[in-house]
């Protein structure tokens, strides 16, 4: 019985333990964490239930509260949908044993009970939009992942408030443009279940206001997503968020919302629509392919590690949209499995970058001297994963990669393959960068402090700040080496029937 | 619904959203808001939302006045534009 | 908003209508199911009577009335009470939400049993906006400063 | 072209509100302006929502005739009531205004008093931007 | 200035693409609109029948999308657990 209960259990398990936490924490701090770690050890138990029942079964439909749909609101998940909730409770959760020390140190401690609050809420709004099927039920689950994102952003050092602002005007557009987009669809069909609406809307293709409400859809996601132009807030709002923060959200947020651009674009509205009569898929791909280059110059432009991991973001999401723009199997299994590698990738980096914080207490790429010999562990985690970004063979970037470039040749887009190859290249110089300034001699410039120290001891992170940090490390690999198996078991199912026939 | 009611709530509406936004005193500006946020609530009971209408005149007109005028208070009412 | 001075007209009018304001909301959100209304309403009037206490007393009376431990408190109690009527009917064997199920312990068919569980979700959905919107306006009123101020004005009556 | 103005002109109303607040959000320099555009914006958007479910003939959707036990019988036509949906939806929409407003003030508040200002060049120039 | 000038081109674009999609909707207030025939007419229907609430916007809030409604408290939640993070300080 219980089985069939965990669509519920892994959206409302966080939601009612945050509640919990906020008042527990009130009278004592230390019950915080075990509650948090209990929310979603169960939502990650919900997940790989879920994950294993989809797998096996097929598609679960759930109706909340009885009402069968389009009256009530339902629960769809497919492979999809559950391969994503999968990706983002892991990552919550080992964020959320990372945490522990790491807001101890940078966040003052009466702040610290509401502070996990707003992490499990932010998960639980994750997650709703992961496995909802009801298009304005999105909506009010996006604006709650927003909200808990923009204060915890808020609360980071100097300069966060202004960027959590402006945060705030650009996610509330992104919000009402989507919100408007639902008005437009609802005017037309009268329905707001996805299913639904994608059953009826083909009869309504040519008109003008189901154009409107897909271009407002489509900019809505985009905004939250952060794809190039409009990416604005998010390099200084991750940067400025505390580690642990930029930690949960770089890695899920933005990749939230591709699962939800790929949900409208493929599923609510059909492939036949957004690629012949809207060539949407057209435009995105050329977004997608300046959002690699400007995203990938920016970030060797700077010299701050988190700013750095931010504008890198935006370059990734650029690789996710290309796969999805280029609409083949082979593109968007190399989206898909991006997604994973991006969470896991930008996640271990983010985390590093939290580790090099609390023990250095800079973020300075230049004054990365005999990183390694003092944290080693953290740095070669920092070395899996940037070879990861860059896609070196053993790692799950390789494969994604080469997915995409597959996707790319498929497609006969030979600028979108030139352009992968040479972000490629990008990716090497910047994070080449960061290395050669920890590992190897630093340049005479930065040496006008008389040389090597005697002897340099070896100062790691703490143990519940390094096993996360290897864990993500360790999956990087694990998603690499059984990639192949992720294909066939989960993500060629998670792609639309009609792209699987073409090839 | 009466089209003529509705077409001078809406007209007032207008003007009050765009003296809102262009008073150059910005606790003037979000009382403006307030009667803004009235004259929609007066819209919507016209168009039968009377829930809507009601929850507008209590979150909207009045605890969400009630908190810019708060915040007001403790910024500054200063304003270059 | 924290007053100077006393002002004798303005805390006897109050005084005279906040009582009828909280009667109003919790009419209200007994009312919601015939008539317009419902929590959220309902918890604004609550919220708004604690606001105009604010302004016309001062925050040491709101607060000797409505202490920060319980606000707190009704925050989180609010949506647990909506959340927990819906893990009930889950461990009845429904679907999450799904008050009809709720027929199995109360003593009515499920037609009804959704009309009962409506009015319990209501009820959370008043608490919780009721504490929030209190709690939002009194931080946002003071910039957080809640203690200090009180403390400094105790120490400020006591000197003179 | 005259009557498709005249036919949908809280459609045309609604438009116009939205491009008020979008204008305000992306030109004004003061931050509680930006705020109060935020405001104008959202709900003009919710203009929008019930001005879908506006129905004409239609009256207030609530149904007469008590409630309770034993009025399960009573038999009503849709096309009597305005659409109820987007009511529900605008209540929804409503609330999360609120909450935006509530956050997007606290967060004034802080920066206020960090900088002293709340004009947006001025801020950007003790940043050092 | 420029920024000035982006804003005033963003919204006349968004001005006039929202123009171009008002034209194909139905006529204002028209009952036979899609949004008026397909779902919402079983809740005025049923409505009564189903949940025994008059107040069919309380029904619908609360039973046919009370999911939706559970979130919206739990956005009201978050603005207050966010506001009391970002400003309330406690003594010392």
């Amino acid at each position: 019985m219980i089985l069939e209960q965990f669509p519920a259990i892994i959206v409302v398990a966080p939601l009612i333990l945050s509640f919990v936490v906020n008042f527990v924490g009130w009278r004592n701090k230390g019950f915080c964490f075990p509650f948090v770690i209990i929310a979603l050890s169960v939502s990650l138990v919900s997940a790989i239930g879920i994950l294993y029942a989809v797998i096996k079964h097929g598609t679960i439909y759930y109706h909340l509260g009885g009402w069968n749909p389009p009256w009530g609101i339902e629960y769809v998940i497919d492979h999809l949908n559950a391969y994503v909730a999968l990706i983002v409770t892991v990552i919550a959760f080992v964020v959320a044993i990372y945490s522990k020390r790491s807001i101890e140190q940078e966040i003052p401690g009466d702040r610290i009970p509401q502070l996990y609050a707003l992490l499990l809420l932010n998960v639980t709004g994750l997650l709703g939009i992961t496995v909802t099927g009801d298009l304005f039920n999105l909506y009010v689950l996006l604006e709650i992942a927003s909200f808990s994102a923009y204060a915890l952003i808020a609360i980071g050092e100097k300069g966060a408030l202004i960027a959590s602002f402006r945060y705030i005007v650009m996610g509330t557009i992104g919000a009402c443009f989507y919100l408007i987009g639902v008005g437009f669809v609802y005017i037309m069909t009268g329905s707001l279940n996805m299913t639904d609406v994608g059953q009826l809307l083909p009869d309504l293709y040519y008109s003008k206001a189901i154009l409107m409400a897909f271009t407002f859809l489509t900019i809505g996601v985009v905004i939250k997503m952060a794809l190039f132009p409009l990416h604005a807030w998010l390099p200084d709002a991750y940067t400025h968020a505390p580690s642990a923060v930029s930690a949960l959200i770089a890695p899920t947020m933005t990749k939230v919302g591709c699962y939800v651009l790929i949900r409208i674009i493929f599923f609510v509205f059909k492939p036949h629509y957004s690629i012949e009569i809207m060539p949407l898929t057209t435009i995105l791909g050329w977004l997608a392919i300046i959002a690699m280059i400007v995203g990938s110059i920016y970030a060797i432009a700077q010299h701050d590690l988190k700013r750095m991991l931010a504008y890198s973001t935006v370059a990734q999401i650029g690789y996710i949209v290309m796969g999805i723009a280029l609409a083949n199997k082979a593109g968007l299994t190399g989206a898909l499995l991006h997604i994973l590698n991006e969470a896991f990738t930008k996640g271990c980096l983010f985390l590093v970058a939290g580790a090099i914080m609390y023990k250095m207490g800079m973020r300075d790429i230049y004054q990365f001297r005999y990183l390694f010999e003092k944290m080693p562990l953290t740095m070669i985690a920092f070395v899996i994963a940037a070879f990861s970004m860059v896609g070196i063979p053993p790692t799950c970037g390789f494969f994604s990669k080469l997915y995409l470039l597959l996707g790319a040749i498929d497609a006969r887009h030979w600028i979108f393959v030139a352009t992968l190859l040479i972000s490629v290249v990008l990716n090497v110089v910047y994070f080449f960068n960061v290395i050669r300034h920890a590992y190897f001699k630093p340049s005479e410039a930065y040496a006008h402090d008389g040389g090597r120290p005697e002897k340099i001891a070896v100062d790691e992170v703490p143990l519940s700040m390094l096993a996360p940090i290897w864990f993500t490390a360790i999956g990087i690999l694990i998603t690499g080496i059984f990639s192949g198996k992720i294909v066939s078991t989960v993500i060629q199912f998670a792609i639309p029937k009609c792209f699987l026939g073409g090839g | 619904m009466i089209w003529q009611i509705n077409l001078v709530l809406l007209s007032f509406a207008v003007i009050a959203a765009l003296t809102a936004i262009s008073v150059k005193d910005l606790l003037s500006a979000v009382v403006l808001l307030g009667a803004f946020s009235f004259f929609m609530c007066l819209l919507w009971t016209e168009m039968g939302a009377v829930d809507v209408a009601f929850t507008e005149a209590a979150v909207g007109a009045g605890v969400n006045t009630a908190f810019f005028i708060a915040a007001i208070y403790k910024t500054t009412r200063r304003t270059k534009d | 908003m924290i007053r100077e001075h006393e002002d004798i007209v303005i805390q006897t009018v109050c005084r005279f209508f906040i009582p009828f304001m909280q009667a109003y909301g919790l009419y209200v959100l007994a009312h919601g199911h015939g008539s317009p209304g419902g929590g959220f309403q309902g918890g604004c009037i609550l919220a708004a009577s604690f606001i105009l206490m604010t302004i016309s007393y001062d925050l040491k009376e709101v607060k000797r009335r409505f202490s920060e431990k319980l606000n707190v408190l009704f925050c989180s109690l609010g949506v647990f009470i909506y959340a927990g009527t819906g893990l009930v009917c889950l461990l009845l064997g429904g679907n999450f939400l799904n008050y009809g199920k709720l027929s199995k312990i109360l003593p009515t068919d499920p037609v009804m049993a959704r009309y009962y569980g409506m009015a319990a979700i209501e009820t959370g959905v008043q608490i919780t906006v009721m504490a929030i919107m209190v709690s939002i306006f009194l931080n946002l009123v003071t910039a957080g400063k809640h203690e200090e101020t009180v403390e400094e004005e105790d120490a400020g009556d006591n000197s003179k | 072209m005259l009557e498709i103005i005249v036919s949908k002109y809280n459609y045309w109303i609604f438009v116009f509100l939205l491009i008020i607040g979008l204008y305000s959000m992306m030109t004004k320099n003061n931050l509680m302006k930006k705020l109060i555009g935020m405001n104008i914006f959202q709900w003009a958007i919710i203009l929008y929502f019930i001005s879908i479910g506006a129905k004409r003939g239609g009256s207030v959707p609530i149904i007469p005739g008590g409630h309770g036990h034993g009025v399960q019988k009573i038999v009503v036509h849709a096309t009597g009531y305005v659409n109820p949906l987007p009511h529900v939806l605008m209540l929804t929409a409503i609330v999360v205004g609120v909450a935006t407003t509530g956050i997007a003030l606290a967060i004034l508040v802080r920066i206020y008093n960090s900088y002293g200002t709340l004009e947006e060049d001025e801020i950007m120039k003790e940043l050092g931007k | 200035m420029t920024r000035k000038f982006v804003g005033i081109l963003i919204a006349v674009i968004a001005l006039i693409a929202l123009m171009q999609g008002l034209k194909d909707l139905p006529k204002w207030a028209d009952p036979n609109q899609p949004a008026s025939i397909h779902v919402s007419p079983r809740y005025i229907e049923k409505g009564i029948e189903e949940t025994g609430v008059p107040n069919i916007v309380t029904a619908v809030l609360a039973d046919y999308r009370g999911y939706d409604t559970l979130f919206e408290t739990a956005v009201i939640f978050t603005a207050g657990v966010a506001v009391m993070m970002l400003l309330r300080r406690s003594k010392r």
